[in-house]
């Protein structure tokens, strides 16, 4: 009743969890058997290991949070020997959330981690929180596109592209990526905003400007997804502020065929299992026999 | 390190001292888990705003009664939020998170500033075969309901305040270097301001004394998973102060 | 302490109300006194009456709101004839927001409203409601420039430049509108944002889109408010979800010179004057002696 | 139309029928200005969530006491919220607002469906010099705690229910003509949805009766300056829910 392919990658249920609020899977298996989750996307690796931004990462804002976590990770060579040994533990789908500071790093990175026990990568190519790249390859068409036809030069697993929502058009972002070979399209990151402390008038967080998630969010997502969904072939994983399952039927309407928990997952760290049942439940609710009954379904006819 | 979350029933809650609660819950569950450094992560509300959880350091809890004590600061929107729970409500909690302090001390010494004393209360009674001493430092005489809940508890107390209201005048840093000289001490742990626990660790090591901090820092996830809370370690490598932490090797974290 | 002059408009305070959400004024005259608002923008007026969008208006989302009202409006002639005679019992600048379908409906707008009793023109370049035009003025700078040049032609009065936060780039935007002539620039309108009905699977709102407001978007406006008024020399009126004069703060110090009150009207109709009252509580509490001494004072060296 | 905002305590709140709630305040200031078809825009919690205030009409108000009535129908996170609130609490209620209904009747027929009751129960009691006779209509039997508050008010009681398990089965509308031929009347008043509103109107017009109507729409104001809530009228130019209604002239806004 759940399952979905995913360009390729099978899912026994579309709700995934958001790269970079999940760990690598692990880190919340006490409270989550994660052989129920859709599949896990890792937090957002780099070839070479990354401390971070310095100061304050987190801040609460209504409905929302800010964070500039800025990629910190350990490398693709430590998550090769640390990691995924850990996660074949598991019969769940993990694709790898890649963000490289040029084209080519991109590729190598796909290349390094085509390996067993790997269903596919995400494309970070959104990332607000770091200054070389990162949110350029995000909000320029052709090098989103140059980004993704990297990618598939080195790797034959499933290429998910993740856009950002920082842009004046996001279908004609979502059509580059497309075009340039992207098996399917996940979105949103995060908005870029920013808080300042009125006490000792310095911005809240230590990299002064970082991304929206969460509740807040979710508007904004829900309009992008519709407006993608309605312009692309490939699938479009749908995620930004969803905390319940009616969050996610909203999603599945406007047109994803998957979504992603991502700042839930802090609030209630079974989220994504939870949704999981309640997506089952609104589906039995309606009489429906499959999520693919939802997506897209949206009627916006007078 | 096993954890779960519960729907804890408040017990009792009551005002302690100017904007400082005390909080007993039935955690079932959890508390059975629950060492000393060890936190929680609460939910104060059930509503989207404020949307993350808050930590609270685990003050006291009793396996055997399956109950669980905070004792928390009103500083914001969320602790305010907190303190309005009344007893009979249910709230969500997610622990025992992080590792707890190493309990391998024959002479410990305790040094707590303001709100840090809050888990020195569970550490001091888990150690309590061995005598205690205990450093406790807060902004003035108000602030030292502390005293009634430590004086059972250790064997040595010293005070210090910023304005003298109370004990000495100054800073609990001032005052463990005579301590440190006067007496012999295996084990300090130290949980309080960082200037406070930089001064600490460097005393300590100083005399040779091995020291634990139990550091502090904003945190998503509490599980190591989101990496809001890391911090640069003198390995050169990085620490999560949720699951690596929030107690440290002095050494691991300050040179 | 309190008065500020943008762009050669004189407030008593830098507290203004945001087009759209304060009607002309009296409405909400029984609650505040409109003699200590800012100035009021009205709400947003163009040539001839609009009757506006059809179906359902607004939509709740999680601490903000989206609105597809459609720039419902009696028109110009209307409002020289019946509602400008109203507010000149006020002392209170008045500000005209104003909306074309084409550029030279801008410059007319402007002509035929320069007339006694109005402080200023703000142009809303950036109304994601309505089919024609609207947005694509606020998303093209040459666009935005043109339609700013436009008016400015055609009246001798304050000219203000509203911008559109659905960009990827604000600066680009703001460097435009300020090249063009604008006198002083407003952000943000509203944020592109959808919710769908899970029970009718039918878009929420009757225009399926709509603009998002309130607390849920103050990130993201702070942040645009803090490139723009690094980037540019006129003044920068800052607004999107500021429910309290501490939200207040944090815009002024973000590089805003005033501030503008929308949504939190709909909560708290005497939003704009509460909130000036607790800026001065805030100015006092700092021992400071004038509001011009926030305004930029966000330190962000680490 | 003076209006006022204050912070009405909630004197008593209590469960009247499945999900309907009864919720009396003491508003002093505006319960003085209430007049039958007005109605309040309720915050129902001092929070961000949910961000915007609520409309309900004024169920009942007592100039003297000060006392203000309302009756709500639980339907989505808003009025869940304010059924939570507690007699001793405070609502930020803004009101009166809106046009009331003109109270020119010797012969009245009130009309209302489900929740639309509300208003009538102040109305029927501003016109109780007259005989009323009131058209209820709801779902089942189970929604007809409206005949306790009306059977001391109304004369004359007529019942529709969709089931037919109390009063006639079917539809207010299917009732209203043969009750328009029993009787003269010289004033319709409805409210309740809008299906309901038009065929009343319909036949009120055939019968030469006059006839207000009520309506509703989703409204961030409440005082004519968001335009949300606007709708076509008959003269082609918009009247505006809030402050031109919610109480119209059936022939200002149906054909
Ligand atoms: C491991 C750990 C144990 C703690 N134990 C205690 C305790 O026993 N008693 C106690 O009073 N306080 C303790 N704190 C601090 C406590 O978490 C904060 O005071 C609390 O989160 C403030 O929330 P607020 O909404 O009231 O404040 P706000 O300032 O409104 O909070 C805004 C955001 O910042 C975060 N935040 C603010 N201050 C802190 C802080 N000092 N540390 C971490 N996050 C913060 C909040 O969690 C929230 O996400 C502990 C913190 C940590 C990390
Ligand atoms: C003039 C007027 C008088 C009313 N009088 C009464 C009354 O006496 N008793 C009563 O039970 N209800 C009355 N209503 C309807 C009442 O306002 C809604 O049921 C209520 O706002 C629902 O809020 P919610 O958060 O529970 O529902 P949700 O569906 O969660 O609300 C989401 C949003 O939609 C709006 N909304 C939802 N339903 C309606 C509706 N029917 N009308 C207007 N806005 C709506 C809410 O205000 C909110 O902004 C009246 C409405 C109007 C316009
Ligand atoms: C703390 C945090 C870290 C994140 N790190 C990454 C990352 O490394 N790579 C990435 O593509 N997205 C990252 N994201 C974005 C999320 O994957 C997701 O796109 C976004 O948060 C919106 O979903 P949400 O509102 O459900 O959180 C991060 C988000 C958060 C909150
Ligand atoms: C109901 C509504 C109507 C609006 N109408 C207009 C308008 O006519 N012209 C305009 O420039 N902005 C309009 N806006 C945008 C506001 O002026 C403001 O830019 C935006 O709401 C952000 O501020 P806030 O979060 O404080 O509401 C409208 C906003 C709302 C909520
Ligand atoms: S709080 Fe998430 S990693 Fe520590
Ligand atoms: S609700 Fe704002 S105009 Fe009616």
């Amino acid at each position: 009743m759940l399952a979905v392919d995913i360009a390729g990658i099978k899912m026994k249920t579309p709700v995934m969890t958001a790269s970079g609020t999940f760990g690598f899977g692990p880190e919340y298996s006490d409270f989550v058997d994660l052989n129920q989750v859709g599949a896990i996307v890792v937090k957002g690796t780099t070839l070479s290991a990354r401390s971070g931004n310095r100061g304050c990462r987190i801040a609460e804002t209504p409905a929302g949070m800010l964070n500039c976590i800025g990629l910190e990770n350990p490398g693709a060579d430590q998550f090769l020997t640390m990691t995924l040994p850990k996660l074949a533990n598991y019969d769940v789908p993990v694709i790898i959330n890649i963000s490289g500071n040029t084209v080519e790093e991109y590729g190598q990175l796909a290349a390094k981690l085509s390996v067993t026990g790997v269903a596919g990568f995400e494309l970070n190519i959104s990332c607000p929180n770091v200054k070389e790249g990162g949110i350029a390859f995000g909000t320029v068409p052709q090098s989103a596109a140059s980004v993704v036809r990297e990618v598939k030069k080195n790797t034959t697993l499933p290429v998910i592209a993740k856009l950002s929502p920082n842009v004046t058009d996001i279908v004609i972002m979502a059509k580059a990526v497309e075009e340039a070979g992207a098996d399917a399209i996940s979105l949103i990151n995060t908005l870029l905003g920013m808080a300042i402390d009125t006490k000792s008038w310095r911005p809240v967080l230590g990299n002064t400007v970082g991304g929206l998630s969460g509740p807040a969010v979710k508007p904004v997502a829900l309009r992008m997804v519709w407006q993608v969904a309605k312009a692309v072939r490939v699938p479009v994983i749908g995620m930004g502020g969803i905390m319940t399952a009616l969050d996610a039927v909203e999603f599945l309407l406007a047109g994803a065929s998957a979504v992603a928990i991502g700042t839930a997952n802090f609030v209630n760290p079974r989220a994504s299992v939870d949704i999981a049942e309640g997506l089952k439940d609104y589906l039995v609710s309606r009489g429906l026999k499959q999520v693919q009954d939802l997506v897209g379904q949206v009627n916006n006819k007078l | 390190m096993p954890k779960t979350i519960v729907k804890a029933e408040v017990l009792a809650h009551k005002l302690i001292g100017p904007e400082v609660c005390e909080l007993t819950l039935k955690a079932s569950g959890l508390v059975q888990m629950a060492r000393p450094g060890q936190f929680v992560h609460v939910r104060v509300a059930d509503t989207i705003v404020p949307l993350l959880r808050r930590p609270i350091s685990i003050a006291d809890a009793n396996a055997a009664a399956g109950t669980l004590t905070l004792i928390y600061r009103i500083v914001g929107h969320g602790t305010e939020l907190l303190a309005q729970t009344l007893p009979g409500s249910r709230l969500d909690l997610m622990g025992p998170l992080g590792n707890g302090f190493v309990l391998e001390a024959e002479r410990p010494l305790l040094v707590g500033g303001g709100i840090g004393l809050a888990p020195l209360v569970y550490l001091a009674k888990a150690l309590c075969t061995s005598p205690i001493t205990i450093v406790m430092g807060g902004r003035n005489k108000n602030e030292m309901y502390w005293q009634d809940i430590f004086q059972s508890i250790c064997q040595n107390i010293h005070i210090t305040t910023d304005d003298g209201s109370m004990g000495r005048q100054g800073f609990t840093v001032d005052v463990i270097d005579d301590i440190l000289t006067g007496d012999s001490f295996d084990m300090v742990y130290a949980c309080g301001p960082r200037p406070m626990l930089e001064g600490v660790a460097r005393l300590a090591k100083e005399r040779n004394v091995r020291c634990q901090v139990s550091l502090e820092d904003h945190m998503a996830c509490g599980v190591g998973a989101c990496l809001s809370c890391t911090c640069a370690a003198t390995d050169g490598k990085r620490r999560k102060v949720c699951t690596d932490g929030p107690v440290f090797w002095a050494e691991e974290v300050f040179d």
